[in-house]
């Protein structure tokens, strides 16, 4: 039984008053460019999970509290919490560089992108 | 033997003797002693045999002082309250009390189950892999019912159980788990530095193994200094004690359940409404473990004969409820602990030798058992036990540490043995989640190490066996357990006693006593006891390739019991280490999986039993639904009546009578479940649009639009009608189960997606009563309610909205129709719903107004080919396979599940169409799920091209209808296709549109 | 001109016996849910030129303005209750006033009932069911929170030390009920931290 | 020759106080090169050696294990065996499984205790009523032995059974496989093991895989803890660990690994004679040989590599499973534990190829692997030994996630594996 934090609304509670909602920083393509989207693209978006052994991002909604969604970065392994962050906002800088494997691609790939 | 031949005349710490308390052990009446366990009950009337062993049947007696205990396990308890399973040593004895032996048939002094311990030769571990093979049929029909019924322990309650459980949330800064010395200590010192602290244990009464220990703290025993400990910490504010209480699991982020007995030991408090079991939630701060130590077996043959116990339990015995294990015992041991049942026994009375395997002991004890001439036979083993049913005689043969057989032994006559190979810490919580061990060879076994968690060990958990070494490690575990949870401690500390105690000789590591002969020829040397592992069926996985301990366990079963290991695991690692040289560390540890001890499923439920399980939601109408005699089916979490059957009449019948109501006059539904959501904002529309798979943002104020949704998958997960309110302000139906869901999913993607909409949604499905009042003559109801309302066509056309009164009820008024009826639906605040709806029945008296069920209704919409998300849909369906081609918008760029219904698959040739099907025989009703198929065969296998999705008997057109989905159905008009069912039959049937009932709409707008 | 005829969720449930604390429904309050963004400066104006006080912007506080109370819900969601008579004039004043600001403002007086639990455990009875810590000094009179509570949700308010209201959507009333009346069972009292005073 | 275990080597080797038992399989060290190296030593992995040796004449084959053979799922399941799925490619494969597990306790000469004491699995909704009667419609003309039965037929079956048409969630019927039923998992992975070790496979425990060497487009060999293999065709067949393997070598998988939960009570007489699936209320039950009652729930949320029990989803299945067995109140929890399961889009199983050559994958399992190791391991070693799918495999490929073309078995009434 994991104790999750909001960072809304900084309630804490058990795992049973919040909602898991999968894996964070997924992109839907269709928000962004509706028409050229490849079946790879939509397979991607639909399907392909990162899916560590070790440091993940995901999202959480604050289910039994004040109802917004939010992220979250966890190791998969020892399920602990390395920080809660906004729905709309990247992980800490630090722990983007502590990500492996897709992550880690993926922050780099976001990082070049913003530069 | 009669009487108490057992019961020592004097002494007994926890036992009253003014009060004897009668109870019965497998039908015979006997008496013991208020404070008595169910285990020193029975001993204390000369009776040592509890039950039989897994496998062989052998005759096993008590071993242990609680929870370790694996030989005397027993039913307690009569009828519905009977528990099978428990162990004797933690059974209080309360009058009453009815227990049984288990495992054994006709009865526990002559089972015909032991006969195969005569055969054990034949079974050693891991067998049954190998043979029980042929012929094939076998295995089901002959040899696994008699190895089913020989196998289990006890018998489970054959009624359901009468008793209350619940359950109960806590937050601790920190936790103590176990209430000896240690964790009395540590909860004083971390309390007085200000931490909120919860000590749980799992005995009646504080102090752990206080009162068998040697030694003076201050002026006090250490017995005395555990009572003066746990009456300071009872007074303290912010302590909360619980004893009766096993620490069941410790989980991720310092989570433990706990679980109380609250009135196993006293029927009276049950009667007075206490609950059975409580299981605690517990959410820590920090957690201490002060588990303590289990005492280890030695592995000698025949070491699980009735008589031979633990060391500290044979001494426990005698100390605390007054019961000698015999007449005359050894004391058999690797460490000086032991010795302190000699002393114990000698001063009860009692006859003791000890055989010490040590050539050259040199603790204070073993000088002071020489002293007080006790005989002692150093560099010795018991080499093999005689006696079958009980202990007759040892024989004790000369040692030397890794020698593989004995040559000379002498025998000597006795009634038990009390064994010490050592001492466990109780690792069990500390591994739950994770927590790392050590090999300490001082202790010849695990201690702490390393823990991901805020959780630390003290006392004999850490492997720490002095008093003085205990009480300092305890106190400074509690303080800076308060402080890594509050920060900065308070000044106060506790002090501690100065502690004198016997200087302890080191223990010498003893895993297996050889015997004369080759051990894994006939003698048995048990490791495991209660599923009868000995140390030979280690060694053969061994040998045969399961070198993994896991591998080892899992072929042999050894730690599988309902010990789950408290007492073999470090044996058996010490064996096997022996048996391949590697040591112990390299051999690994078997997994530790919560529970510590079993706790009762009951409590694991709770409350949560019955009417409780889950909840039934209801609608403002429910207890007119339930007067009216209303048959009921579960909607989501919702109860909807499904019919209301008159007095004679069946069900069928009655959703008939009720669909003709509807078609010919008018009828009354209860549609409160409906979801309903008002949805706000500028960007409104366009969310809308984002989220229909048709267009909103056209629809005109006051007016309403039938939408479809699907998911990102492009299948369709709900419906219903939304109506433009205002401008910027919409108000969406769901369906009854997706309320909820549907606006969770709206939420989500406002939050996540399109942060940038300014939209507010809030779902008020609850605020409303909602019914549908349908059918010919449903305005002249209205009108007979409010007549100044214009409820024409003219003024209230279909597909609008308006809001008002209706009889003096503020009501929110649709026109919409799932019946395809001339249909109303009207809102109003929900505690005025059953007023209104009393009214409307008052009103349609005279227009032959009737109640109708889910039921009707899916046949009165089946009739109009109107689809039900989840019967014409399936999770994999899309908006054209059901025809809907019409409502997915061409022009809107994006909408959720657009990109997906233009993959190829879900486009392509073949899908399942959406039709309407007549059978040939109008009175041939297709069954549910049907499906049709290419062409029939003799026997399957058949290709099949589609099923059936809704079906019933029409009374409107008097015949069967039914829809279906059905291979590239829209083409195939007119085509009859087959269905074979069960037993041969074929129905065939015509395939059609799925319109069946007015066809061209009129009734609606009637 | 017919009356309108009010049932309230849990009027069918009589008053419960053999219970370690008072319990009972209050079904005289109303309830407004507004919705709307404290950023924007037009919205917490109007709210409190209707209201009389400012919004709770703290999370899981409240505040008291005259006979109305407001309940903090989320960053953007405030849950109104005042004497139902009042409710529907109050909503509509809100509406008014808030013109074409941004914002949500629904009477939903009957969408959730309320159970009132008095007396010296009424804390203890709550935990039972919820996972809550509501002895650990944090749960002050005027606390709002939202939670499950056994298998539903539910929203509590402690309304004075030893006084706590339970708020349920309607059709779960009688399941919170029915709950409640088991865990505060007389017999079945822990008497968490009992020094504790 | 291996040694023949049957009753009859049993009295002989008693006479020798059972010293002269052979080993079930040998523990080799890896040799530089092999034909094939399956990844993982689960029973899918063992079943796909022994019949990549046995169909295929393959045997200059590995295994190599990070652990110890068997102690992933196989060692974790509640050994449920059925085939009664209602989409076609599901029955085909989970039938094939079963047919197979009807004869391997004698194929393998290994009892791995195949008791078809049936499956039932309840209605207890009218939806779910429904969807069981459309399965049981599709598999009648499957050819699948199974049918609908009525409450009082469960009642006779299950007597222990919660019959009280007004509770919560009252049985209106249920579907019921009679071939169906159970087996001892840790036999099938050691039978499977010791069939392929005799067949010439090296099963190489303690191995883990550090790394997939590829050259351009196809696969070379791969890194372990006890050297570099060269090969020209892996098998990655890692449940859980799945995805870190194929991110080695570059392939992104559509799994997520969640944790299972299951757990045992003490071992009573026997109270329960088939297996019982309630899935409105998310669990499932059966009776061990042992006594223990064997049950199996939800998984937590969220992504999870712990294999560790937890409380959540084990508190909802025996919750459910004390109202529909109440007798089961005063029994007593013995142990639980989690099992990584590797989840895809669609909740059924990917075998096949993928985008890089001589690399061939069969996971996504889910909750329901057991059942299916047999034909899991038949079709995947024709897969792998012939560079093509096999018909039964086809459907369960990689790229069904591009095209669409999803296996959705959740439509019958969320049926758990």
């Amino acid at each position: 039984m994991l104790v999750v934090t909001c960072p809304v609304c900084g309630a804490k509670g058990d795992e049973t008053d919040f909602h898991y909602g999968g894996q964070a920083h997924i992109r839907r393509p269709a928000t962004h460019d509706p028409v050229n989207i490849s079946d790879e693209e939509q397979r991607d978006y639909l399907f392909i999970r990162n899916n560590p052994k070790g440091l993940h991002f995901e999202r959480w909604r604050c289910d039994r509290g004040c109802g917004k969604w939010f992220h979250a970065a966890r190791d998969t392994q020892s399920l602990e919490f390395k920080a809660f962050y906004g729905i709309i906002e990247l992980p800490p800088e630090e722990l983007q560089k502590e990500a492996k494997g897709p992550w880690a691609d993926y922050f780099k790939k976001r990082a070049k992108a913003k530069a | 033997m009669s009487g108490k031949p057992y019961r020592l005349s004097k002494g007994g710490s926890r036992i009253d003797r003014s009060q004897p308390i009668s109870f019965s052990f497998d039908g015979k009446t006997l008496s013991g002693l208020a404070g008595d366990t169910l285990a020193t009950a029975v001993m204390a009337s000369g009776q040592k045999l509890f039950g039989r062993s897994f496998k062989y049947h052998r005759p096993r007696g008590v071993v242990g002082l609680g929870a370790e205990e694996m030989n005397a396990l027993v039913g307690v308890g009569a009828g519905a309250r009977h528990e099978p399973n428990l162990r004797a040593t933690q059974v209080e004895l309360y009058s009453g009390l009815t227990s049984i032996s288990q495992n054994r048939w006709p009865s526990l002094s002559f089972d015909v189950g032991a006969f195969n311990s005569l055969f054990s030769r034949f079974f050693p571990g891991g067998f049954y892999y190998k043979t029980f093979m042929w012929p094939q049929a076998f295995w089901k029909h002959v040899y696994e019912p008699f190895i089913r019924r020989a196998a289990g322990l006890g018998k489970a309650a054959d009624e359901r159980d009468p008793d209350a459980y619940e359950h109960m949330h806590i937050h601790a800064d920190v936790v103590v788990v176990g209430g000896g010395i240690a964790g009395l200590t540590a909860t004083e010192a971390a309390a007085v530095s200000g931490a909120r602290v919860l000590l749980i244990d799992e005995n009646p009464v504080l102090g752990g193994i206080a009162d068998i220990t040697a030694g003076k703290a201050g002026d006090s025993s250490v017995a005395d200094l555990a009572k003066e400990i746990a009456a300071r910490v009872a007074k303290l504010p912010n302590v909360h004690v619980l004893t009766r209480t096993t620490a069941a699991g410790h989980y991720h982020h310092n989570y433990m359940l706990a679980f109380e007995r609250v009135a196993d030991h006293d029927p009276a408090l049950l009667a007075a409404g206490a609950p059975r079991h409580r299981l605690w939630r517990i959410r820590a701060g920090h957690v201490i473990l002060a588990t303590g130590a289990l005492e280890r077996p030695i592995a000698f043959a025949n070491n699980d004969r009735p008589g031979i116990m633990l060391a500290a339990a044979a001494r426990a015995m005698v100390e605390r409820y007054g019961v000698a294990p015999g007449t005359s015992g050894v004391v058999f041991t690797n460490n000086d602990d032991a010795y302190l049942t000699a002393f114990v026994l000698k001063k009860a009375g009692v006859a003791v030798r000890v055989v010490d395997s040590r050539a050259r002991p040199e603790g204070d004890l073993p000088k002071l058992a020489m002293a007080d001439r006790i005989e002692v036979d150093a560099g010795s083993v018991i080499s093999v036990v005689e006696g079958s049913s009980g202990v007759t005689a040892v024989k004790i043969a000369a040692y030397r540490r890794g020698q593989g057989r004995v040559i000379t032994e002498k025998k000597v006559a006795c009634d038990f043995v009390a064994m010490s190979g050592g001492f466990n810490p109780v690792l069990h919580l500390w591994c739950h989640n994770g927590g790392k061990i050590r090999f300490d060879d001082a202790l010849a076994s695990f201690r702490p190490h390393t823990h991901g968690d805020a959780i630390t060990a003290a006392g004999g958990a850490n492997g720490t066996m002095s008093v003085a070494e205990t009480l300092t490690e305890a106190a400074a575990a509690g303080e800076a357990a308060a402080k890594s949870v509050n920060g900065k401690v308070k000044a106060s500390k506790i002090k501690l006693p100065k502690v004198e105690e016997p200087k302890r000789g080191a223990l010498e590591t003893l895993w297996f006593a050889p015997a004369t002969g080759k051990y894994n020829q006939g003698n048995k040397h048990f490791i495991d006891f209660q599923n009868d592992v000995t140390a030979a069926d280690l060694e053969l996985a061994q040998r045969e390739g399961y070198e993994s301990v896991e591998h080892t366990k899992r072929y042999t079963t050894f730690g599988m019991a309902t010990d789950q290991g408290k007492t073999s695991n470090i044996n058996g690692l010490g064996v096997l280490s022996e048996a391949t040289g590697k040591p112990i560390p390299e051999i690994g540890i078997t997994t530790f999986r919560p529970p510590y001890t079993p706790y009762s499923f009951g409590s694991i439920a709770g409350a949560l039993t019955k009417d409780l399980f889950l909840p039934v939601r209801r609608t403002p109408i429910f207890q007119w639904h339930v007067d009216r005699g209303a048959v009921f089916e579960p909607v989501g979490q919702w109860r909807r009546a499904y019919t209301y059957p008159e007095p004679g009449e069946d069900k069928h019948r009655s959703i008939n009578r009720e669909i003709l109501c509807v078609r010919n006059k008018v009828g009354l539904l209860d549609a409160s479940t409906l979801g309903k959501i008002e949805i706000k904002g500028p960007d409104a529309a366009e969310f809308l649009d984002r989220m229909y798979t048709n267009t909103f943002s056209t629809l005109k104020v006051g007016k309403c639009r039938y939408g479809l949704m699907m998911n990102e998958l492009g299948f369709l997960t709900d419906d219903g009608v939304t109506v433009r309110l205002d401008e910027d302000h919409f108000l969406m139906h769901t369906t009854s189960g997706g309320a909820d869901r549907i606006a969770a999913w709206l939420e989500e993607w406002l939050q996540t997606e399109w942060t940038q909409y300014k939209v507010f949604v809030t779902p008020v499905t609850e605020q409303w009563a909602q019914f549908a009042i349908a059918g010919p003559r449903a305005r002249e109801v209205l009108a007979k309610l409010e007549p100044d309302f214009h409820f024409s066509n003219e003024a209230f056309p279909h597909m609008s909205f308006k809001t008002g009164k209706l009889g003096g009820y503020p009501v929110r008024i649709f026109r919409i129709s799932f019946s395809g009826e001339q249909s109303y639906e009207v809102a109003t605040p929900a505690n005025l719903g059953r007023g209104l709806w009393d009214a409307i029945m008052e009103a349609g008296k005279e227009f032959g107004i009737a109640p109708y069920g889910t039921e009707a209704l899916h046949v009165l919409r089946a009739e109009k080919g109107y689809i039900v998300i989840g019967d014409e849909t399936d999770g994999t369906t899309t908006p054209y396979d059901v025809g809907l081609d019409g409502l997915v918008s061409k022009k809107k760029a994006d909408f959720i599940g657009k990109r997906s219904l233009e993959q190829a698959y879900l486009k392509g040739p073949n899908r399942k169409q959406l039709v309407g099907l007549l059978t040939e025989d109008p009175n041939e009703v297709l069954p549910d799920g049907a499906y049709a198929v290419r062409t029939v065969k003799d026997k399957p296998p058949m290709e099949m091209i589609g099923q059936v999705t809704s079906t019933y008997m029409s009374p409107t057109l008097n015949r069967s209808i039914a829809m279906a989905l059905i291979e590239n159905g829209r083409a195939r008009m007119g085509e009859v296709i087959s269905f074979p069912l069960e037993g041969g039959k074929v129905v065939k049937a015509k395939i059609t549109g799925a319109v069946f009932y007015d066809k061209d709409g009129g009734r609606i707008h009637a | 001109m017919l009356e309108a005829r009010f049932e309230s969720a849990l009027a069918q449930r009589s008053a419960p016996e053999n219970i370690y604390i008072d319990m009972r429904e209050i079904s005289e309050r109303g309830m407004i849910d507004l919705r709307g963004q404290t950023s924007d400066r037009k919205f917490t104006a109007a709210a409190r030129a209707v209201l009389g006080t400012d919004l709770p912007k703290e999370p899981r506080t409240s505040a008291t303005w005259g006979d109305a109370k407001i309940l903090w819900l989320s960053p953007d969601q405030w849950l109104i209750t005042c004497p139902r008579g009042k409710a529907q004039d109050l909503t509509n004043a809100l509406v008014k006033e808030l013109g074409d600001t941004h914002s949500l403002a629904i009477n939903v007086s009957d969408m959730r009932a309320i159970i009132r639990l008095e007396g010296e455990f009424a804390r203890e009875v709550v935990m039972k069911g919820s996972t809550l810590d509501l002895t650990d000094g944090d749960y002050t009179p005027g606390t709002v929170r939202r939670m499950r509570f056994a298998e539903i949700a539910a929203l509590l308010h402690i309304v004075e030390e030893k006084t706590i209201d339970i708020y349920v959507f309607r059709s779960y009333a009688h399941y919170a009920w029915d709950f409640l009346v088991k865990a505060a069972r007389k017999g079945s009292e822990v008497r968490l931290f009992p020094n504790s005073g | 020759m291996t040694q023949r275990y049957s009753i009859f080597s049993l009295a002989r080797n008693a006479m020798g106080y059972h010293m002269d038992w052979e080993k079930a399989w040998r523990s080799p060290a890896p040799k530089s090169e092999y034909d094939a190296v399956i990844v993982g030593a689960g029973g899918h992995g063992l079943a796909t050696a022994y019949y990549l040796a046995k169909n295929h004449k393959m045997t200059n084959i590995a295994v190599v294990e990070k652990g110890w053979l068997g102690g992933g799922n196989t060692g974790r399941n509640t050994t449920i065996i059925r085939s009664n799925y209602l989409q076609d490619p599901s029955i085909a494969i989970y039938e094939l499984a079963r047919s197979l597990y009807e004869n391997l306790s004698q194929e393998l000469n290994f009892n791995m205790m195949f008791s078809p004491r049936g499956v039932m699995m309840l209605c207890q909704t009218e939806h779910e009523f429904r969807a069981f009667k459309r399965t049981a419609h599709a598999n009648r003309l499957a050819g699948l032995d199974c049918r609908m039965i009525t409450p009082a037929e469960v009642k006779e079956i299950v007597p222990i059974i919660n019959d009280d048409p007004t509770c919560r969630y009252p049985i209106l019927g249920a579907y019921y496989q009679p071939r169906g039923g159970t087996g001892r998992h840790d036999a099938v992975a050691w039978g499977y093991a010791r069939g392929a070790d005799a067949l010439g496979v090296d099963i190489i425990q303690n191995c883990e895989v550090t790394g997939i060497r590829r050259e351009g487009g196809k696969v070379v060999g791969l890194d372990t803890a006890k050297g570099t293999i060269k090969t020209k065709k892996i098998g990655v067949v890692a449940a859980g660990h799945v995805s870190t393997i194929m991110d080695m070598a570059g392939v992104r998988m559509p799994i997520e690994s969640l944790c299972l939960q299951a757990l045992v009570s003490e071992p009573i007489k026997p109270v329960i004679d088939c297996v019982v699936m309630a899935n409105t209320v998310h669990g499932y039950i059966s009776q061990s040989d042992k006594g223990e009652l064997v049950i199996g729930g939800g998984t937590d949320p969220y992504n999870n590599y712990s294999q560790r029990g937890s409380f959540t989803a084990l508190e909802h299945t025996v919750t459910a499973l004390v109202e529909t067995f109440p007798i089961i109140s005063r029994l007593r929890m013995l142990r639980q534990w989690g099992g990584i399961v590797d989840m895809t889009g669609d909740r059924s199983p990917i075998i096949g190829k993928t985008d890089v050559d001589g690399l061939y994958v069969n996971c996504g399992w889910g909750t329901g692997g057991f059942k299916a190791i047999p034909g899991s391991g038949w079709v995947f070693a024709d897969t792998m030994a012939n560079d093509r799918p096999h018909p039964i495999a086809e459907p369960f490929s990689l790229n069904r996630f591009t095209e669409g073309r999803l296996i959705d078995e959740s439509v019958a009434a969320a049926v758990a594996h």
